[in-house]
C-alpha cells in the first residue's frame, strides 16, 4: 500500500518520523494518540520510528524530527543537537518547543531563588527555560499548548503530499466569530483572541473562556491597542501581564509592559 | 547458569517521561538495583509564587498531559477550600463525571497502548493495527468516548478549558449529554472484551508486603476530595496530606520521594482498590473477582487488572452521573469567587494515585507558597523497593539478562508512572 | 402592498404554520453580558415562546444561514491523475426568518444586488436566498444603529410579510402570494383608518430615537478626496486587524478559498471561508507582496468598499447601518465616528 | 391551499454562460498533455479540455486568464499564454510561487486539472487594427503577452509596424527565447534586453527604459500617434514605461496594463482583487493606463 500511494500522479513520500520531548507535559505526542477515529490514517501517513512514550525500540534513522517542549537543561541542548543533526526537517511541537510554554514563567525569578523554592539544599542542574529556536534551526513550528489535532494532521497530509505548509496569520477573533460565540468582554472576561494567531479553532472561547495566547502572536498583532482595551474594560495591568506571559509568546511585550504604568494597574 | 547480569535501560519506553532502570546481579547476588529519574524538573511551585489565584488551575493542569483534567480539578479544589467555597452539587457532579472520563482514558491508555504490547510481544501498539485491528480498534473506541465526554464538558479533552474555581464557564448540551449514556453502555461490552483479553495474560507472580494509600470513600467510590488513610491504618485529614507523604529528596532522582509507616508506600489503582474495595460498582467487583483480585492484593503487577476494574467502575457510575445530570435543572454554571487568606488543600485521585495541590494565598489571593504531591513522586520508592526485591528474587534463578530487564520494565510500568508530572 | 390586522395571539398561529413544515430562525436571548443586559441571537426555534420579537440588535447576524462562514465549495473524490468533483449547495429545504429588522432585510436587498444581480450569480447564495420566507418584524433603534441615514430603516421589498407591533394588535404589511396564502389560514382584518395613524405615528416616533447619525451627502466624492487624509491612520493604529467587523455585518461577503486534501488521500475538497479585508494578508500575493500592509490602508479600503465601491456600481450603499460593527469592534470604531471624521478631517 | 413552504431547487447543470447560476463553480476537466521547461522557474503547460465540444467552445481573447485548479491544492488565476485561435487548447506558462505553482511543477503529463473561464477583459486587439503596436514586456509578463503576439503573427497583415521589447534580469531567465526567430520572421522588430549579462552572452544589457530609447531614437514623433502599447510586468516597470510613452504622446487610452491582485473566485465575489472599488477580475486585469491612474492603489 504505502509504496503505490500518489496525489494526483505525484508519488506521496512517507517520512520516517521520530518524536522526542525535552522539558514539558508531553502532553502534544498525547494529543496525536488522542485522535482515535483518524489514527491508523494519520500513520499510514508516517513511518513511526521512534516515539519513546508510545514505542519500544526506536531507531536513529528518521527524516521528520518532532520535538517537544523547552530546553532547560546542558543534557536537553545535547540532545537537541543531536537530532538537529540527524533530521532534515526539525519540528517545534507545540508552545513549550515554539515559545518556551509554561516553562519560561520561572525565567522571570533569579534561578537559584528558584532552586531553592523547590528542592532546598539538594543541588539540581536547570538553566532558562529556552524555546528550540534559541538553540539550533527549526523548520516548522506547531503552535499550541496543547497542539490541535486537526492542524496537525492538515500539517502531515501536507508534508506527504509535498504542498505548503501555512498557518493562519490573522488572529482568534476571526474563528471566535465563525463559530458564533459570544466576544468575551462583552460577558467581562479577558480574552487575547484579538492578538493571538488562529488556528485552534477558538478552542478555549467556545467554551466560554478567555484565550491566553498560547498559540503566540497573530501576524500584525496590535500589541498596543490591546492593551489599551483591556484597560477599558477594567482589567489590570496584571491580569494582561498574566496572560501576555503565559505561554512565552508575547513575553518580550510582556516584560516591556512590566516597566510600563498602565491607568488603572494595582 | 547464568548468575551474572546486567540490566541498563536508559530513557524507560512506553511511560511518560524519562526513567532509567539499573540493575547488576554478580554470581547470584543482587549487587544493585536502581530506578533513577532523570526528568528536568519545571519548578512548577515556584512558577506559581506571586501568581494571582486565577492563574493556578491553567499553569497546573500543564504540569501533566495524562491527567491535566485532575491536576487541574486538584488545583481548583485547593483554591475553594482556601477561599472557603463549596461546589453546587451540579458542579460536583460534572467535576465527578469529567473525572470519570479521564480515568477511563488514561487507564484505556494504559492498558492497551503501555501494557499490552509486553503481554503480546510486541514493541508498541502500532504493529498491533496490522496483526490485532479488533483489539486497536476497541481500544480506540473506547478512548475516543471518554475524550469525546472530555471535550463535551471539559472544553477540551487535554487541558481543560471550563472548569473553574466555582464551577465551570459553560454547561454542556444536555442533548449531546443523553447521547453519551448509549455509547457508555457499548463501551461496557468492549470493556467486557477488554477482561477476556486481559483473562489471557500471565501477570507475573510476584508480591511484596506493601503499605497502599488513598482517599479514604465513605458513600462512594473516592475521587474528588475527603479523609486520606492507609491501609496500615493511618488516618488523615486532607489537610494533614504532608504526614501523609512526608517528602524528601533523594540522589538518584530529580523527583521527590515519598515514605508513611514503612520505607515506601504505594498509590494507584491497586492502593485505591484495596482500601475502598466495597464500594466499588458492583460490575467492577464482579470482574475483580473474576481476576481473583480482592483486598488486599500486594502484587504491583496487578495494578493493571485493578485498573481495568476501575475502568469498569467508572463507566458503571457515569451512566447514574449523566441519568442524573439530564434530570437536573441547570442552575448557573459558576459561583463568585472571593479571594481570602490561608491556605488550602485539595486532594484527587488521579489513575496513577492521590494528588496534592496545597496553596497559601495572602489576602489579596495571590500565592505566596505551593506544594504539589504527585502520585508518581509517591510510588517512586515503593518502585525502587519492589525493583529490588524482584530482582532479588530472581538473582539467584539465573535469569537472562532480556527476561528480566522485561520483568522489571513491566514491573515500572505496571505502575503506569507518570516521571514528567512526577518530576515538574 | 397588501395590509392586515390580526390580534396579538394570532400570530402564534401563524408560526405554527409556518413552523409545521420549516425549520424556523429567529432572535433568541442567550444570556445576559456584563452590564446584565440581554444577549440576542438568531438560532433555530421550535417553539414560538423562544423567539423575541422585542429584541435589539443581534450581536451576529443571521448570516450563517445564508452565507456560512465556511461552507464546502466542491469536493472532490481522487483517482490517480484524475478525479471527480461534485457540487453541492447546501439547501435541501426551505427556512422561516422570524423576525428580521427592517435593516437587515434591506442586508439581503443589497447583498442580492452583487450575489445573485450581477454576472457570475452565487449558486449557493441563491439556494438559500430563494428559499427563505421572511417574516420581519419593527424594532426600537438602539445607540449604535443608523439605519436611517443609510436609507435602510423600512424595508420595501425582500420580505414575505413584516409585523409592525400596534400595542393591542399587529399590523402586517403583505409583499408575497405566499405570505397572502398563509394569512389566509389565520384571523385577519382589514385595518381602518385609525390602525394606518397609529402606524404612521410608531414609525415616526421610532425615526426620532435615532442617536448614531452618517451623513452619506456627497460621501462617494469626500471619501475620493480624503484617500490620502491622515485621518486613516488615526483609526489604522487603532485597529486590531481582527475581522471582527467584517463577521458581525450582515452585509460582508469577502472570501477566501482553501483546498484540503483528507487525511487518507482518497478525497478533497474546496472550502469557502467568509474573510475580512481588515486581515493582514487580504491583499498579500504569492512572493510576499503585500497591497496593502499597512492597518490603515486596509481598514480605509473596507470604507471605500462600501460607501463609495458598491454605491457607484450598485445605487446603493453596502452598509446598512445596523451598528453591529461599531458594537462589536473592541477598539470603538464605529461608522458613524469614522465618516464623520472623514468629513471634518479630524476626530 | 399550500400548507407548507414550496423548495426552489437551484439547478447544478454545466453552463459557462456569464449569468447562469451554474456558471459558479462549474469548471472544465482538462489534461495536461505537454510539459515544457522554459528555465529554472517556469514552465509551458499545454492544457487540453477534455470533453471535444467544450474544447471547441471556449472562446477567449488574447490578455483572458482562467482560474486552473488543483483539487485539493489550490486554485490559481493564470493568463492564457497561446494563441485565440487555438481554443480550448491552450498554453499557461507558470512560474513556482506558492504552494499550487511549487506543486504543478511536479505533475506529469496526463494528469487532470480544472479550469474555470475565461474570465476578465482581454487586450482590444480589433481596435489596434491598422495601427503600430508596441509589446512591452518584463519578465514574467512575456507570459501575458505571448497570446497577443500570436495574435499579431496570425494577422500580421492587419497591423503596421510591430515591436517587441522585453526585458529579463539575467539571460538564463528569458522565456520563450526558441520562439524568437519565428516572430523576426513575421516582421516583428524584437529587442532583448537582460539587467545583467551572462558569459556567452552577446545582446544588450540595462532596463527596459533603455530598450525603449533606442526605439524612441530610430523612430519619427508621428509614429507614437498612432501607436497602440501593451505594457505587461512588474508595477514599477510598466510605471516607468508607460510616463515614458507619455512623453512621446501615446494617449493613455491606448496603452495596455494587465494587473496582478490575489483572486480566489475570478467572478466578482470575493473581493480580493479590488483595486479602490473595481474588480480586477471582471474590469481587468487589462486596463488601460488612464483608467489605472484613476484607479486608487492601483500603483
Ligand atoms: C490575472 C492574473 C494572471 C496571472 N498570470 C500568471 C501567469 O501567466 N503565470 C504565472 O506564473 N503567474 C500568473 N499569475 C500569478 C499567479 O496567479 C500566482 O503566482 C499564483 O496565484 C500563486 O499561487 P500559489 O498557490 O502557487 O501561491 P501562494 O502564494 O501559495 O498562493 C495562495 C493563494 O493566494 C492567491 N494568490 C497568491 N498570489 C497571487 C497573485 N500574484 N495573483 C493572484 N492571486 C494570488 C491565490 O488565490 C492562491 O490560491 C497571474 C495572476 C493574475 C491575477
Ligand atoms: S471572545 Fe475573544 S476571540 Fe472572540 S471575538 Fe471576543 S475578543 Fe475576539
Ligand atoms: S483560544 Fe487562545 S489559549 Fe485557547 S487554544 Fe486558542 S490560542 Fe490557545
Ligand atoms: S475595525 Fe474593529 S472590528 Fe474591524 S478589524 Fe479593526 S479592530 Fe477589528
Amino acid at each position: 500500500m504505502a509504496a503505490a500511494r500518489s496525489f494526483l500522479g505525484v508519488p506521496v513520500y512517507k517520512p520516517r518520523v521520530a518524536f522526542f520531548e525535552l522539558s514539558s507535559c508531553e502532553g502534544c505526542q498525547l494529543q496525536l494518540l488522542n485522535n482515535e477515529d483518524t489514527l491508523p490514517d494519520f500513520l499510514s501517513l508516517v513511518e513511526v520510528v521512534n516515539f519513546r512514550e508510545a514505542m519500544t525500540g526506536g531507531t536513529d534513522d528518521y527524516e521528520i524530527a518532532f520535538v517537544e517542549g523547552s530546553v532547560t537543561r546542558g543534557d536537553e541542548i545535547e540532545r537537541l543537537r543531536e537530532v538537529r543533526g540527524k533530521a532534515k526537517t526539525l519540528v517545534a511541537l507545540g508552545s513549550c518547543a515554539c515559545f518556551g510554554g509554561v516553562n519560561q514563567l520561572k525565567n522571570r525569578f533569579d534561578p537559584d531563588w528558584v532552586k531553592k523554592e523547590v528542592y532546598g539544599d539538594r543541588q539540581v542542574e536547570s538553566e532558562r527555560a529556552k524555546p528550540l529556536e534559541d538553540i539550533v534551526t527549526v523548520d516548522l513550528r506547531i503552535l499550541g499548548c496543547p497542539i490541535n489535532k486537526k492542524e496537525v494532521e492538515g500539517i502531515m497530509v501536507n508534508l506527504a503530499i509535498g504542498k505548503e505548509i501555512k498557518t493562519p496569520k490573522y488572529p482568534v477573533c476571526m474563528e471566535c466569530k465563525a463559530n458564533g460565540n459570544t466576544c468575551l468582554f462583552d460577558l467581562g472576561e479577558p480574552c487575547l483572541g484579538p492578538i493571538t494567531r488562529a488556528g485552534c479553532n477558538s478552542c478555549c472561547p467556545n467554551g466560554r473562556a478567555g484565550c491566553w495566547g498560547c498559540r503566540g502572536p497573530a501576524e500584525d498583532g496590535n500589541l498596543a491597542q490591546m492593551t489599551v482595551i483591556m484597560e477599558r474594560y477594567g482589567f489590570s495591568k496584571e491580569t494582561i501581564i498574566d496572560r501576555l506571559e503565559c505561554f512565552g509568546g508575547f513575553s518580550d511585550y510582556a516584560s516591556q509592559l512590566r516597566t510600563i504604568k498602565l491607568k488603572n494597574s494595582s | 547458569m547464568k548468575i551474572n547480569c546486567d540490566v541498563n535501560v536508559h530513557h524507560l519506553t512506553r511511560v511518560e517521561g524519562h526513567g532509567n532502570i539499573r540493575i547488576t546481579i554478580r554470581d547470584g547476588k543482587l549487587i544493585e538495583a536502581s530506578w533513577e529519574v532523570v526528568e528536568t524538573p519545571r519548578f512548577f511551585e515556584a512558577i506559581l509564587v506571586g501568581k494571582k489565584w486565577d492563574n493556578a488551575p491553567w499553569i497546573c493542569g500543564r504540569i501533566c498531559g495524562i491527567c491535566s483534567i485532575g491536576h487541574t480539578l486538584a488545583s481548583i479544589r485547593a483554591i475553594e477550600q482556601a477561599f472557603g467555597i463549596v461546589p453546587s452539587r451540579q458542579t460536583q457532579r460534572l467535576r465527578l463525571l469529567l473525572k470519570h472520563m479521564e480515568t477511563l482514558q488514561s487507564h484505556i491508555l494504559h492498558l492497551y497502548f503501555l501494557a499490552a504490547p509486553d503481554f503480546l510481544n510486541e514493541g508498541s501498539v502500532f504493529p498491533l493495527i496490522g496483526s490485532h485491528p479488533d483489539v486497536v480498534l476497541r481500544a480506540m473506541r473506547l478512548k475516543k468516548l471518554a475524550n469525546d465526554l472530555c471535550d463535551l464538558i471539559g472544553g477540551r479533552r487535554l487541558h481543560p478549558t471550563t472548569t473553574v474555581v466555582g464551577g465551570f464557564t459553560m454547561l454542556p448540551d444536555k442533548k449531546i449529554l443523553a447521547g453519551f449514556k448509549e455509547r457508555l453502555s457499548a463501551a461496557v461490552d468492549d470493556l467486557m472484551e477488554t477482561a477476556r483479553l486481559f483473562k489471557t495474560f500471565q501477570i507475573p507472580d510476584f508480591s511484596r508486603e506493601t503499605e497502599f494509600v488513598s482517599l479514604k470513600g465513605v458513600d462512594a467510590y473516592p475521587f474528588i476530595g475527603g479523609d486520606l488513610m492507609s491501609s496500615d491504618g493511618v488516618l488523615k485529614n486532607e489537610s494533614q496530606y504532608r504526614q501523609m507523604t512526608n517528602e524528601y529528596t533523594v540522589p538518584q532522582s530529580t523527583s521527590k520521594w515519598s515514605r508513611l509507616s514503612r520505607g515506601s508506600f504505594a498509590v494507584g489503582a491497586l492502593a485505591r482498590l484495596n482500601n475502598n474495595f466495597g464500594l466499588l460498582h458492583p460490575m467492577a467487583r464482579d470482574i475483580a473477582s473474576d481476576f481473583g483480585l480482592g483486598p488486599v492484593s500486594h502484587n504491583p503487577f496487578m495494578n493493571n487488572i485493578a485498573q481495568l476494574v476501575e475502568a469498569f467502575h467508572v463507566a458503571g457510575e457515569s451512566i447514574s452521573l449523566i441519568d442524573e445530570l439530564i434530570d437536573t435543572c441547570w442552575e448557573a454554571p459558576r459561583q463568585p469567587v472571593a479571594p481570602r487568606e490561608g491556605r488550602g488543600v485539595g486532594a484527587v485521585e488521579v489513575p496513577r494515585g492521590t494528588l496534592y495541590h496545597c496553596y497559601d494565598f495572602d489576602e489579596t489571593g495571590h500565592i505566596i507558597k505551593c506544594d504539589c504531591v504527585i502520585p508518581t513522586g509517591q510510588n517512586h520508592a515503593n518502585i525502587q523497593h519492589d525493583l529490588s526485591a524482584l530482582s532479588a528474587r530472581y538473582a539467584s534463578e539465573g535469569m537472562k539478562d532480556r527476561d528480566l530487564e522485561l520483568l522489571a520494565e513491566m514491573l515500572v510500568r505496571s505502575y503506569d508512572p507518570c516521571i514528567s508530572c512526577s518530576v515538574h | 402592498m397588501i395590509f392586515r390586522i390580526i390580534k396579538k395571539e394570532e400570530l402564534e398561529k401563524l408560526f405554527e404554520l409556518l413552523a409545521s413544515g420549516s425549520r424556523v430562525i429567529g432572535p433568541v436571548e442567550t444570556g445576559h453580558d456584563r452590564n446584565s443586559d440581554p444577549i440576542y441571537e438568531f438560532s433555530e426555534v421550535s417553539n414560538f415562546s423562544e423567539i423575541r420579537l422585542d429584541h435589539t440588535m443581534t450581536k451576529l447576524p443571521a448570516k450563517k444561514y445564508f452565507l456560512p462562514y465556511k461552507e464546502d465549495l466542491a469536493a472532490f473524490h481522487m483517482k490517480g491523475r484524475d478525479w471527480d468533483k461534485s457540487v453541492d449547495y447546501h439547501c435541501d429545504s426551505p427556512s422561516v426568518f422570524f423576525g428580521l429588522h427592517a435593516c437587515d432585510i434591506n442586508a439581503f436587498n443589497r447583498l442580492d444586488k452583487v450575489l445573485l444581480g450581477s454576472s457570475y450569480p452565487m449558486p449557493y447564495y441563491a439556494a438559500k436566498r430563494k428559499n427563505m420566507f421572511i417574516v420581519g418584524v419593527d424594532c426600537v433603534p438602539g445607540p449604535y444603529c443608523f439605519c436611517r441615514s443609510m436609507g435602510a430603516d423600512t424595508a420595501l421589498q425582500g420580505f414575505d410579510l413584516f409585523v409592525t407591533d400596534l400595542g393591542k394588535t399587529y399590523f402586517i404589511e403583505i409583499l408575497s402570494d405566499t405570505a397572502f396564502n398563509f394569512l389566509k389560514r389565520i384571523k385577519t382584518s382589514e385595518p381602518v383608518e385609525a390602525d394606518h395613524v397609529r402606524y404612521m405615528d410608531i414609525v415616526s416616533k421610532k425615526n426620532m430615537k435615532f442617536e448614531a447619525h452618517v451623513d452619506t451627502t456627497d460621501l462617494t466624492k469626500i471619501l475620493d478626496m480624503e484617500f490620502q487624509s491622515d485621518i486613516w491612520k488615526y483609526w489604522g493604529d487603532k485597529c486590531l486587524a481582527c475581522g471582527t467587523c467584517a463577521n458581525v455585518c450582515p452585509t460582508c461577503y469577502c472570501y477566501s478559498v482553501e483546498e484540503t486534501v483528507s487525511l487518507d488521500l482518497q478525497s478533497a475538497k474546496k472550502t469557502r471561508q467568509l474573510y475580512s479585508c481588515n486581515i493582514i494578508d487580504f491583499a498579500e500575493v504569492s512572493g510576499g507582496h503585500n497591497f496593502r500592509p499597512e492597518r490603515q490602508t486596509r481598514l480605509k479600503y473596507r470604507y471605500y468598499h462600501k460607501h463609495r465601491g458598491f454605491v457607484e456600481a450598485y445605487e446603493d450603499s453596502l452598509c446598512v447601518g445596523c451598528g453591529r460593527c461599531g458594537e462589536a469592534c473592541l477598539a470603538d470604531i464605529t461608522v458613524p465616528k469614522v465618516i464623520s471624521s472623514v468629513r471634518g478631517g479630524a476626530v | 391551499m399550500e400548507t407548507r413552504l414550496a423548495y426552489t431547487p437551484i439547478s447544478g447543470e454545466r453552463s459557462h454562460r456569464k449569468t447562469d447560476l451554474a456558471a459558479f463553480e462549474s469548471s472544465y476537466k482538462a489534461e495536461i498533455t505537454s510539459i515544457h521547461r522554459l528555465t529554472d522557474h517556469e514552465n509551458l503547460y499545454r492544457i487540453q479540455i477534455v470533453d471535444q465540444p467544450e474544447r471547441e467552445r471556449f472562446d477567449f481573447m488574447p490578455g483572458q486568464f482562467l482560474m486552473l485548479e488543483l483539487p485539493g491544492i489550490g486554485e490559481a488565476p493564470f493568463s492564457i499564454s497561446s494563441s485565440p485561435s487555438r481554443k480550448g487548447d491552450v498554453e499557461l506558462c507558470i512560474r513556482k510561487a506558492g504552494s499550487l505553482t511549487n506543486f504543478m511543477a511536479k505533475l506529469e503529463r496526463g494528469t487532470y486539472v480544472g479550469i474555470r473561464g475565461p474570465f476578465g477583459a482581454g487586450f482590444p486587439m480589433e481596435k489596434m487594427y491598422g495601427q503600430n503596436v508596441l509589446l512591452i514586456a518584463g519578465g514574467l509578463g512575456l507570459a501575458a503577452l505571448r497570446s497577443p503576439i500570436s495574435y499579431v503573427q496570425e494577422n500580421r497583415n492587419r497591423f503596421n509596424s510591430v515591436d517587441i521589447i522585453y526585458g529579463a534580469k539575467v539571460p538564463s531567465q528569458l522565456l520563450f527565447t526558441y520562439q524568437y526567430d519565428m516572430w523576426r520572421a513575421d516582421d516583428i522588430r524584437l529587442s532583448i534586453i537582460v539587467e545583467k549579462a551572462e558569459a556567452s552572452w552577446t545582446g544588450k544589457t540595462g532596463l527596459i527604459t533603455k530598450a525603449l530609447e533606442d526605439i524612441f531614437a530610430i523612430s519619427r514623433e508621428e509614429f507614437f500617434q498612432d501607436t497602440y502599447a501593451i505594457v505587461c510586468g512588474p508595477p514599477v516597470m510598466f510605471k516607468f514605461v508607460c510616463n515614458m510613452l507619455r512623453q512621446r504622446d501615446v494617449p493613455m487610452q491606448k496603452m495596455f496594463v494587465s494587473l496582478e491582485r490575489r483572486m480566489h473566485c475570478g467572478m466578482g465575489k470575493c473581493c480580493r482583487c479590488n483595486v479602490g472599488s473595481t474588480y480586477t477580475c471582471l474590469s481587468g486585469p487589462v486596463f488601460d493606463y488612464w483608467t489605472v491612474m484613476n484607479l486608487k492603489e492601483a500603483i
